[in-house]
C-alpha cells in the first residue's frame, strides 16, 4: 500500500533533515489519492529532525516561498502544484532559491 | 590590426579560429554576432570575473562592467580577476585592466558605482544582453524589472557554499523572468550571501562559466523562440560535482512586471516609489 | 608576511576566510593541508588554464607547471592566464607570472619542456596530485603508468568542442586508472585535438575548474576509502548544460599496469622499451 | 512484443546518426531474452545513417574501443556487457572518449 518515493533537498535545505539530502521513502498513503500536499505534511512530520526547522520548509501551511518544488525535474507549477498525485518512482525536489554572487 | 575584410583583422581570425570550426557555434557569422554584442556584468565578484574572463577572450564586442565594490583580500580566492596588487581598487577598474591585457579588440566601459532605480534604465538600455551577478535579492528584483521594461534577455545565476543556480529570464520577452519564478521576496533572515555563507571558489567559478557560455548561445542565436525552453539548472559541487537541468514554469499570466496585467512601470521605479531593498525587507534582527 | 600561529599569516586568513567557513571544504585543517600539498599541472592550456587559476587563488602550498608550448594567439580565447602580451613566451612562464600576482603565497616550478620517460618519474615523484590537462592520448597514458607507479592520484579530464568529461584515477591506489578505463589505445584517426576540432571556451574552461574542485577535495581529504566511487562526470554544454555522473568499473584485475599481474614496470619506461606515441599509434595517412 | 528504451551518442558519436544524440526506440525483440549485443546489432542497422560510418561504431564485432557504454548510466563492465539482458525504460549512453585539452 505504501508508495516508494525518493525526495531531495538542494540549495542548502538539507538542513532541515541533519545534512542529509536523498531520502528513499516508503510513505504510508493510498497510490491513487495522495497529493503532494499530504507528502508535504508526510515530510514535516517524519523527515525534518528538529521542529524549530519546519518554518524554514513550511509558511503559511504551504512550502515556503524561496524554495522551488520540482517533480521528476519538473517545476511543480507545471504539474498542478500541491494537488499532483503522486506515484510511485517519483522524485521530489525542494531546492533553496540561492542569492549569492 | 589592419583589417583583412570588412569585420575582422587576421589576429582576430587566428584568435577566434578554434571556436568558429565548431558548429553550434555558428562559425563566421557566430563571431560578426559576437563583436557586434554589448554584454553588460552587473558585479565583476565571484560569478563576474571568470564571466568576463570568457566573454572577452570570446571577443564579445562591447563589455559593460557595473560595481561600486573595491577589491579586498577576502574576494581573492574566488575573484580571480582581481590580484594582490588591486586590493583598494574599483573592482570594474581591476577587471578592465586585465581585460585590455587578454583580448585589445574588446571595448570595457566601467560603472564604479550602485545600479539604482534612477541610473539602471540609462545604463541597460546600451547593452543587449543583462548578466546579473550580484548577491542580494533586491538588486536582482530590480535588475528584472528594469531588463523586463527594456526588453533585454537577463543570464542570471547565483552560488553559495558548494551549489549554484543558472537561469536565463525574459527571453525574447516571451520567456519568464525573476517574478514569474519568485512572485514573493525570500525572507530576509532566509538569506545567506558568500560572505556569511562562505563559498568555494570553483563552485561559484563554474555558475560564472556557465553564464558566460549562455550568453554566447543568446548572443549566436543558438536559442531560437522554438527551442528555447524554460529552465533552471542546478549545480553541486558535493558529493559529486553534477549540473542538472530542471523544466521551468513560462511567463506567468499573472507577473506582476512581464504579464499584460503588470502593475509596475518605469515610472513608478524611476520615481522611486518602489523601494527594492525594503521589498525584499531588512533582517529582523529581534528574530535571530 | 609575519605569521599569526604556526601556519597562517593574517593575510592568509582574510584571503582565505571565505572558503575556510564552509562545511565540506573541512575548515582550518582543510586549508592547512592545501597549504602543505604539491600539485603538479601537466599541460597549462585549456584545462590547465583555469585550474591553475582556482588552485592558487585557494591557496595550494605548491604548484609544478609543466608544457614545453609557447602562447600561440589561436590559444587565447580559452587559454585565459595568457594575455596577449605573452604571446612568442613559454606557457608555464606566462602562467607562472598571472599565479604570482595573484595570490604571493603559491611557490611556482615551471618544466618548459616536454614530459619523457626518462623525466617523468622524477618530476611526478615531487607532487602529491597529478592533473592531467594534456591533449593527447599518449602524454595520458604516460602520465597514468607514471602517477600509477609512484602512487600518485591523477585528476584528469578532457574536452572537445562543446563536450568534457573528468574523473579522479589512481585513488589511493586502489581506484581504476586510466588504463582500467581503456585498455586498448584508439585509433589514431578517431582521435581529434581542440586545434582541428575546434572547442568553446567555456566548455574547456569549465572542465579545467572541475579539476579544480576535485584536486581540493582530494587535497582536504574529503574523499576516503570508504566514500571514494569510481566516476566518469560527461559534461555537454549544448543544447543545455549538464554535468551527468557515470558509475565506473572498479581496478581491473588484469590492468598491464595497476594489477597485481601488471607487464609495464619503471625501468621499462625510463629504458624507453615502450613508446607512447607509436602504443598509441601514428594517423595512417592513407586510409584518411 | 516491442522493448521500448532509450540510446544516447555524446562525445560526438552523434555524426553517426546525422547529429542526433536522443533516440527513443521500440526495440522489435523479445524483452527477457535479448541482450546488449543484440541491441547494439539493431542499432548499427537502423540509427546509423550511412554504412561508411559503421566502423565508427563497430570494430572486430563489438563496440570499437574508445566508445565508453553505460546501461542507465552505470559502466556496462558492472553490468555484464555484451549479456546484459534489455529491460523497458533502460537508457543506454555510448560516448566517445574525449582526449583534447
Ligand atoms: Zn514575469
Ligand atoms: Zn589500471
Amino acid at each position: 500500500m505504501a508508495i516508494k518515493v525518493k525526495v531531495e533537498f538542494l540549495g542548502g535545505l538539507d538542513v532541515i533533515s541533519s545534512g542529509v539530502r536523498e531520502h528513499k521513502l516508503s510513505v504510508p498513503l493510498e497510490e491513487g489519492e495522495a497529493t503532494l500536499k499530504d507528502l508535504v505534511d508526510y515530510i514535516t512530520n517524519t523527515i525534518i529532525t528538529d521542529p524549530k526547522d519546519i518554518p524554514v520548509f513550511i509558511e503559511d501551511d504551504t512550502v515556503r516561498p524561496g524554495i522551488l518544488v520540482l517533480i521528476n525535474d519538473t517545476d511543480w507549477e507545471l504539474e498542478g502544484g500541491e494537488d499532483y498525485v503522486i506515484e510511485s518512482g517519483d522524485v521530489f525536489t525542494f531546492t533553496s532559491t540561492l542569492h549569492g554572487g | 590590426h589592419t583589417k583583412i575584410d570588412e569585420d575582422f583583422t587576421l589576429d582576430e581570425y587566428k584568435r577566434y579560429g578554434r571556436q568558429m570550426i565548431v558548429p553550434s557555434f555558428g562559425s563566421r557569422d557566430g563571431q560578426v554576432r559576437l563583436k557586434h554584442s554589448k554584454v553588460l556584468v552587473i558585479g565583476a565578484g565571484g560569478l563576474g570575473c571568470p564571466a568576463l574572463l570568457y566573454l572577452s577572450a570570446a571577443g564579445v564586442g562591447k563589455i559593460g562592467i557595473i560595481d561600486d565594490d573595491v577589491v579586498d583580500t577576502s574576494n581573492l580566492h574566488r575573484q580571480v580577476l582581481h590580484t594582490t596588487d588591486s586590493v583598494g581598487i574599483h573592482k570594474c577598474e581591476s577587471a578592465k585592466r586585465y581585460i585590455s591585457r587578454l583580448n585589445p579588440h574588446v571595448q570595457v566601459e566601467t560603472y564604479p558605482y550602485r545600479l539604482t532605480n534612477s541610473n539602471a534604465f540609462d545604463i541597460i538600455n546600451k547593452y543587449d544582453v543583462i548578466m546579473d551577478c550580484t548577491d542580494t535579492p533586491a538588486t536582482r528584483y530590480l535588475i528584472n524589472d528594469v531588463s523586463v521594461l527594456c526588453s533585454k534577455p537577463i543570464v542570471s545565476a547565483s552560488g553559495l557554499k558548494t551549489e549554484g543556480q543558472l537561469t536565463i529570464l525574459n527571453f525574447k520577452n516571451m520567456g519568464p523572468c525573476y517574478r514569474c519564478f519568485y512572485p514573493k521576496p525570500p525572507k530576509p533572515e532566509t538569506v545567506t550571501t558568500c560572505t556569511d555563507g562562505g563559498v568555494i571558489g570553483p563552485a561559484i567559478g563554474l555558475m560564472g562559466i556557465t553564464m558566460a557560455l549562455e550568453a554566447i548561445k543568446l548572443i549566436t542565436g543558438y536559442y531560437t523562440k522554438e527551442n528555447f525552453k524554460p529552465f533552471l539548472a542546478q549545480y553541486s559541487g558535493y558529493p559529486q560535482q553534477t549540473l542538472r537541468v530542471f523544466k521551468m514554469r513560462n511567463k506567468q499570466h499573472d507577473c506582476a512586471i512581464c504579464s499584460p496585467s503588470a502593475t509596475i512601470t518605469k515610472e513608478i521605479i524611476t520615481n522611486n516609489e518602489i523601494d527594492y531593498a525594503s521589498f525584499c525587507g531588512k533582517v529582523n534582527t529581534n528574530i535571530l
